[in-house]
């Protein structure tokens, strides 16, 4: 055997007869650049939000200078008597919204999650998460008229105390439904955080003695928190994009309040008003629409930048 | 799951009493079925106290799903039963009146694969005693556990640092400190070593030998060689066949089974001949 | 694989046999045993044949050959070592390679005491033997049988056979001490025989230890089939 | 040890127990109540809207009175859009997902473009119409049209479908690659082959979910200014001609008909709301039976 | 990943020339750096052909990271370097001109776990000779090589199936036969049975001497009681320490390797004596 | 462990050393080997004594007590067969299990020896010994020696103090022959001798294998250390 030659093994490669190697080289180099090409669309995209806003807002702050933008207090851009350009009750309501949507959202998001994740039979499961998808994809608009002509009417008046008089279109309903729009959201993504924590990290603490509920929160939870705060903020900043139900629910009425039960105006509110309105393209007060819009972006980004930072922070490295 | 007395009546004499030994854990007539699927069937096997017993056998043949009889785990997924009796120090553990978080705190379990809960070496020491609600110093629990498990003079400088810090092997060792901490009286180990490298095996192994003289060990491995070389006890199970139930074939002392195994089945399995 | 009484030769044929190359080599290992007690045998037979006959060319060569015995013993040593060494050979299979490794070392000396034989006939040389040798002769043919069965039964790792080979000992021992009795008769009538009685006497013991050695091999061929070591026939070296 | 540590430890197993059982009761009211909300809504859309449903109201243009108005024109132009839109993200999306998971060099820039790509995703919709608005129907000057709408579409299903797809690629065992290379596959054929086809019911998963986001979009369309009424369905004057066509699409009308204060606009709001639900539960269902046809045994 | 000549000018003699044994790839004065990290140096072997070769080594010694020299899969990460040479049948596997394609095409690689593409076993098989452009009959190349794997008696009736519906020893089986479908001249093998259970690992053992007959086989593995079993040849590589490079100790057959090894540190790593 | 020559002494300090059980199961095992060793060592030492003062009562306690000896050695063995079964020994340690399961075989027979030692002395009984024993004690003390250097040749694993011990065993052959001869003699001069002389001729040929078999614990110390397996004394069966 050693000093045999070396034979090729049986029909050996070496029988180049049988293979055609290397037919289709140009793949190689000439694909890459195409796939390049559809990668930059994206780019191109975030300079096209940037570019737009930014270029239409600039004609606007240099009408308006960022001193009104800032310290006005009042918002009233196309009433031609009295116009003011002060952002922040659009911001208040805003935030009023979205602050009744997340007390909402949170808990009960969360809370669906550990049930889903740690307690809810296979089967169960499997029939529940279904139906908050089917929750999520629901469209927005749907939601408004929900909260229109349901919650409001139906739902607040009904309850005691100052609820009667709850006005038709109001930050309550408003954000209580945002709420319910961004719950399979945050369960959803809780969810997945969680079921990502190891079987056997489970099996670990129950070895240990733990009840279902200490494996949930002393580990499970524990555990999948980046993830669940994550989902916390990019629910959040959902909320503050929400467009379509503050537009039909909560009104048109931007001033800074706290009280839920009032009409409210949304920076979102606002542009579809201007859009639906009259007001003429290339005019101070259509520009305002990029203005706000430049607003809400920034706002969002920040929260998403942050929310996408926690992720990459905490991950768990199983 | 749901508890049956074992149909047969009387128990049946358990497959070879470990001579004088003080028996730690006993499964007697034990059947489990995981929904309709008969997964083991009369399993009758006396676990010596402070003695290292190993289970082996073929893939499928139920050694994983008998270690976790032994406390309870198995309950845990749906659809599974239990019939005959687990006696641990002379009480059934499937009796009604036990509470399962009980039998585990006392009967602990090691991994496959290790893994630490995503906290710091100590929390993760700490964490059993925590539910547990102890009562004593836990800096002193915490380092004495760690030294038991030898591993405290590799991270006595670091316990705050996260547990995936560690290498895989001491990772591992880690999970038995955890396991120690609630100081059980068994340990049992599912292929606790068969995510390792050969140096942690042998460290483990090591540690193992060490552990053997204040708990009783009861380790499932798919490495024959292990066992030869780490157990006081050996169970050789089989089943007939992929899906039948597995049993017993043969328990003894790991001297007898690994050089003059009684049941020529064992003898086929131990020297590589498998059907 | 030997085939034995227990229930797995049934299993080597119904089902596929795993590690062929182990069972391969075991079975090799065998066959070279056996061929070792072949060798020596042989190396038996004819040393007291040419010690019979006086052929002392051939007791020369038997000396001479005893080499070719050795190196086998070696080479059977060593494979051993291999298999320990790699195939982590456990219950019956490790019994086996470890009587084995006994037994060779058995077949060796036995091949040496059939070169000693040898070498007495050298010093004996032509000289006329002081009686026609028979009981010799007699002795050596029951030690062969006994070599022959006892390896025998080692193959077929059959107790039974194996225990029978001893009692056959005890037949050796009786030749022996007759023989031994009878020359020393031979001894004291006539001084001038001392010198070729003892050699004779050393010829006899050397089948005696023959034999012995032969129900050693049975002695690990109990122990290869059962695990357990018994000393079977009481050691006598005296 | 073992002796000392009864009484150390377990003081509390009662008290444990009914914690646990407790909270047991918290998380199943939290999971209920996003059902029952889901089934208030859909008993209520039901409810006020199934009486309007009909033939007729299909095939009938939208009108200013209540009784004679259908949703024709919204349908189609739904339609119209998402097969504009379809056609522009799918390959765009799965393009780009290839070049970042296989092409894309470890470098800043690759980083930059993911976080780019994962912001994108969380940019709110309306800023996308102002986008739209201003690229498409002013510098592009396509105006209102089916084309507009679709391309602003196009970008903002375009992070999702693109995130989706990545995953999808992800999901492939790591160890198909190199398995492929060892028998001397080249790059593209190790794509082509082994990475597409693996991620293929994936990526189509993804592609449906997000194109049953663009039918319920309505704000970006509404800032594009989508008419809300329109009388005729795009491509009715020649088909090559659809894609300049003005549009309007079914979450607009449902908004238009919603913030009427007449309760029968309400009701045929409701009665849209049915239409467009029915043919968002289609197309999720597709992408569940797809994803269950073709679901694999996931290999760790 | 660049090629450099390695630096010490003349290439050393190869560690231990395997008698007369004809060579089938050959290591001379190998580095190789991840990134700038080192982590193989002057690593000098001569595998034998249609001969098993074993590497067994302490993790991290860079048993995968030669083997994977070899067929030149290191450069499918970024950022890696080799130096030095691996001549496979005399030609420089890393020369400018070769195609990496090609010589994975001759060169095989098994991997640790079974990797069947998500396709069915006829397409699994026929991959291989499908993407470099097989012009003969597909369908008995499908079939001959399923046998030489010893799989066919046992899929041959589903072919059509899906590859996930096989065992894993079968899984791996196939992955072999795979590789086999393109008819290299040499197998690498990373850790070819660590995810089987022992009688897979068995079979797929058996399964490796019956290929030693036709293939160049080089097998990692951490089982050293498997390199023992199945090869012919077996390295031993270490590191003075994590981090440090992987250096080869001894090369030897393996019948010397286990019983009589050369290097103290060879006898320590295989008694189980590690630093 | 052994110490040894190589570097490897050196790790067992330095290092951790993993596998403790084994390690400590592998010295006991040597350690018992010793002990048998000792046994052996005082069974020849007192059998030879008792001869020499006619001492029948020690020497029916030698050969009552072989049966520890032999006890000894089936312990060993099962441990060696244990340790083989269980701990996959290699390389030097598995040489070194080996080796003591060969030695403890030569320990054994060197017991038997010493055994029939004693049983010749219990035949010649009270009878006036034809001379003053000399060369036999002689003889014991040499075979003594070497099975003492022997042993602890093995258990430093020091090849060279191996070989220096063979050179002895010629010493011992030399005496053997001288012995031989010397009663040859006696039988010869006086018929009545030949009884008893061939007594003693058995007496100094049990010593003789004694040193013969101290050689083979010597091989087996040289196959431990290096691996190499050579026949160092000639055998001799005559
Ligand atoms: N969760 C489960 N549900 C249903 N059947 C199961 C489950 N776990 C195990 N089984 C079945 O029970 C039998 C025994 O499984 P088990 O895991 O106990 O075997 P094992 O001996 O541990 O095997 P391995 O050596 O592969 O770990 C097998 O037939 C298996 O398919
Ligand atoms: N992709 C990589 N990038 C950077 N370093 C690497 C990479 N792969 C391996 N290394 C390093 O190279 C060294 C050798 O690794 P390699 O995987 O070859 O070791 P190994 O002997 O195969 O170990 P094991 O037995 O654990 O598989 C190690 O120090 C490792 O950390
Ligand atoms: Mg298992
Ligand atoms: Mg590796
Ligand atoms: O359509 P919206 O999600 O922006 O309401």
């Amino acid at each position: 055997m050693a000093q045999a030659a070396h034979q090729a093994p049986p029909q050996g490669p070496n029988n180049p007869a049988l293979w055609r190697r290397g037919a289709h080289r140009w793949e190689e180099t000439l694909i890459p650049k195409v796939l390049l090409l559809m990668g930059m669309v994206s780019i191109l995209t975030t300079v096209g939000i940037v570019v737009s806003l930014a270029t239409e807002a600039f004609q606007f702050f240099r009408a308006v200078p960022l001193s009104d933008f800032f310290g006005d207090t009042k918002w009233s851009p196309t009433y031609s008597l009295d116009r003011h350009f002060g952002i922040w009750p659009l911001i208040s309501g805003t935030f009023l919204v979205t602050a009744i949507a997340a007390a909402f959202a949170l808990p009960v998001g969360l809370f669906t999650a550990i049930f889903l994740s740690e307690y809810a039979p296979d089967k169960l499961r499997r029939v529940l998460k279904p139906l908050l998808e089917v929750l999520a994809g629901i469209p927005t608009v749907v939601y408004g008229y929900f909260a229109l002509t349901f919650v409001t009417p139906f739902i607040l008046r009904n309850l005691p105390g100052p609820f009667a008089d709850t006005n038709t279109f109001n930050a309550l309903a408003a954000g209580l439904v945002v709420g319910i729009m961004i719950v399979p959201m945050i369960a959803s993504l809780s969810e997945d955080a969680m079921i990502a924590v190891p079987q056997s990290l489970r099996a670990g603490a129950y070895a240990l003695g733990a009840t279902r509920l200490e494996v949930a929160s002393r580990v499970v939870v524990p555990a999948a928190l980046s993830g669940i705060v994550a989902s916390f903020v990019l629910a959040i900043s959902r909320a503050v994009g929400e467009t379509m139900i503050v537009a039909l629910a909560a009104g048109a009425t931007p001033h800074i309040t706290g009280n839920p039960l009032e009409s409210v105006q949304t920076m979102t509110a606002y542009i579809v008003q201007v859009s639906m309105g009259e007001t003429p393209y290339g005019t101070i007060e259509y520009k305002t629409i990029f203005a706000v819009g430049m607003m809400l972006f920034v706002i969002t980004l920040a929260m998403n930048i942050f929310g996408h930072w926690l992720v990459r922070r905490f991950r768990e490295h199983y | 799951m749901t508890v049956t007395p074992h149909s047969t009546g009387a128990a049946p004499a358990p497959a070879t009493a470990a001579g004088a030994e003080h028996i730690a854990l006993e499964a007697r007539g034990v059947n489990f079925y995981y929904g309709t699927h008969l997964a083991l069937t009369d399993i009758n096997l006396r676990i010596p106290a402070r003695r290292i017993t190993a289970i082996i056998g073929p893939s499928g043949c139920g050694k994983s799903t008998l270690l976790r009889c032994f406390n309870r785990m198995n309950e845990l997924l749906p659809k599974t039963r239990i019939e005959g009796q687990v006696l641990f120090d002379g009480d059934d553990i499937y009796h009604p009146r036990m509470d399962p978080t009980e039998v585990r705190f006392r009967i602990g379990m090691v991994f496959q694969k290790p893994n630490p809960f995503p906290k710091s070496i100590f929390d993760n020491v700490a964490f059993g005693p925590r539910v547990n609600g102890y009562k004593g110093d836990l800096n002193a629990l915490v380092e004495e556990t760690l030294q038991r498990a030898a591993l405290w003079e590799e991270v006595k400088d670091r316990l705050k640092k996260s547990a995936f810090e560690l290498s895989g092997g001491q990772q591992q060792r880690l999970c038995i400190a955890r396991t120690l901490a609630v100081q059980p009286e068994v340990i049992l180990m599912d292929e606790p070593a068969s995510a390792l490298d050969p140096l942690a095996t042998l460290r483990i192994e090591d540690l193992m030998q060490e552990l053997r003289r204040d708990y009783t060990i009861v380790i499932v491995t798919h490495n024959m060689q292990q066992a030869a070389r780490v157990s006081d006890y050996t169970a050789f199970m089989t089943t007939e066949g992929g899906g039948k139930p597995g049993f017993l074939v043969e328990f003894g002392s790991k001297d007898q089974i690994f050089t003059t195994p009684k049941d020529p089945r064992t003898n086929d399995y131990i020297t590589g001949r498998f059907g | 694989m030997t085939t034995s009484p227990g229930g797995s030769a049934r299993q080597q044929h119904d089902f596929p046999v795993i590690r062929k190359g182990f069972a391969h080599e075991l079975q090799g290992l065998q066959d070279d045993m056996l061929e070792l007690g072949s060798m020596v045998e042989k190396a038996v037979s004819k040393s007291v044949d040419a010690l019979k006959r006086q052929d002392l060319e051939s007791s020369r060569r038997i000396i001479d050959d005893d080499r070719f015995i050795n190196n086998k013993r070696y080479e059977i040593e060593e494979k051993c070592l291999r298999l320990l060494a790699t195939q982590q050979p456990m219950a019956r299979d490790l019994r086996i390679i470890v009587a084995v490794l006994h037994i060779t070392v058995d077949l060796e000396r036995q091949g040496d005491h059939a070169a000693g034989i040898a070498k007495i006939a050298l010093r004996i040389g032509v000289e006329p033997l002081i009686k026609p040798l028979v009981d010799i002769p007699r002795m050596a043919v029951l030690a062969l049988d006994m070599l022959h069965r006892s390896l025998d039964a080692f193959i077929k790792l059959d107790v039974a056979a194996a225990k029978a080979v001893v009692g056959a000992d005890d037949e050796v021992d009786n030749l022996h001490n007759q023989i031994y009795r009878e020359l020393l008769t031979y001894m004291l009538q006539d001084p001038r025989t001392i010198n070729q009685a003892t050699y004779l006497t050393w010829v006899a013991h050397n089948l005696e230890r023959i034999a012995d050695r032969s129900t050693n091999i049975c002695e690990r061929t109990i122990f290869a089939a059962t695990g357990k070591m018994e000393e079977i026939g009481a050691s006598k070296y005296f | 040890m073992a002796s000392a540590r009864s009484t150390a430890m377990r003081p509390n197993a009662g008290w444990r127990r009914f914690k646990s059982r407790a909270y047991y009761g918290v998380l199943v009211a939290a999971t209920l109540t996003g059902i029952v909300v889901l089934v208030t809504l859909l008993a209520r859309v039901l409810a006020e809207g199934l009486g309007g449903l009909s033939w007729d109201f299909i095939v009938s243009y939208p009108s200013r009175f209540a009784s004679q108005a259908g949703i024709l024109s919204p349908l189609m132009g739904s339609l119209w859009i998402m097969a504009f839109t379809a056609l522009f993200s799918f390959p765009l999306g799965v393009g780009t997902a290839l070049w970042l998971e296989f092409y894309a060099p470890k470098n800043r820039i690759t980083d930059l473009i993911q976080t780019n790509i994962s912001n994108l995703a969380g940019v709110p919709s309306i800023v996308y119409g102002i986008l739209g608005l201003t690229v498409f129907v002013r510098w592009m000057a396509l105006d209102r049209s089916v084309l507009a709408g679709a391309l602003t579409m196009t970008l903002l299903i375009l992070p999702v479908g693109i995130i989706a797809a990545r995953e999808a690629f992800r999901s492939v065992p790591r160890s198909l690659g190199p398995a492929s290379y060892a028998l001397g596959a080249t790059k593209w054929q190790t794509i082509w082959r082994v990475m597409l086809p693996y991620a293929f019911p994936g990526i189509l998963t993804g592609a449906i979910l997000s194109m049953s986001r663009a039918i319920g979009e309505t704000a970006p369309l509404i800032i594009l200014g989508a008419l809300t009424y329109v009388a005729f369905v795009p491509g009715s004057a020649g088909l090559a001609h659809a894609p300049l066509d003005p549009f309007t699409v079914l979450p607009i009308q449902i908004f238009n008909w919603s913030s009427r204060p007449q309760k029968e606009f309400l009701d045929i709001a409701a009665t849209g709301i049915i239409v467009l639900l029915i043919l968002l539960l289609t197309m999720n269902g597709l992408a569940i039976y797809l994803r269950n046809k073709f679901q694999r045994k996931a290999q760790d």
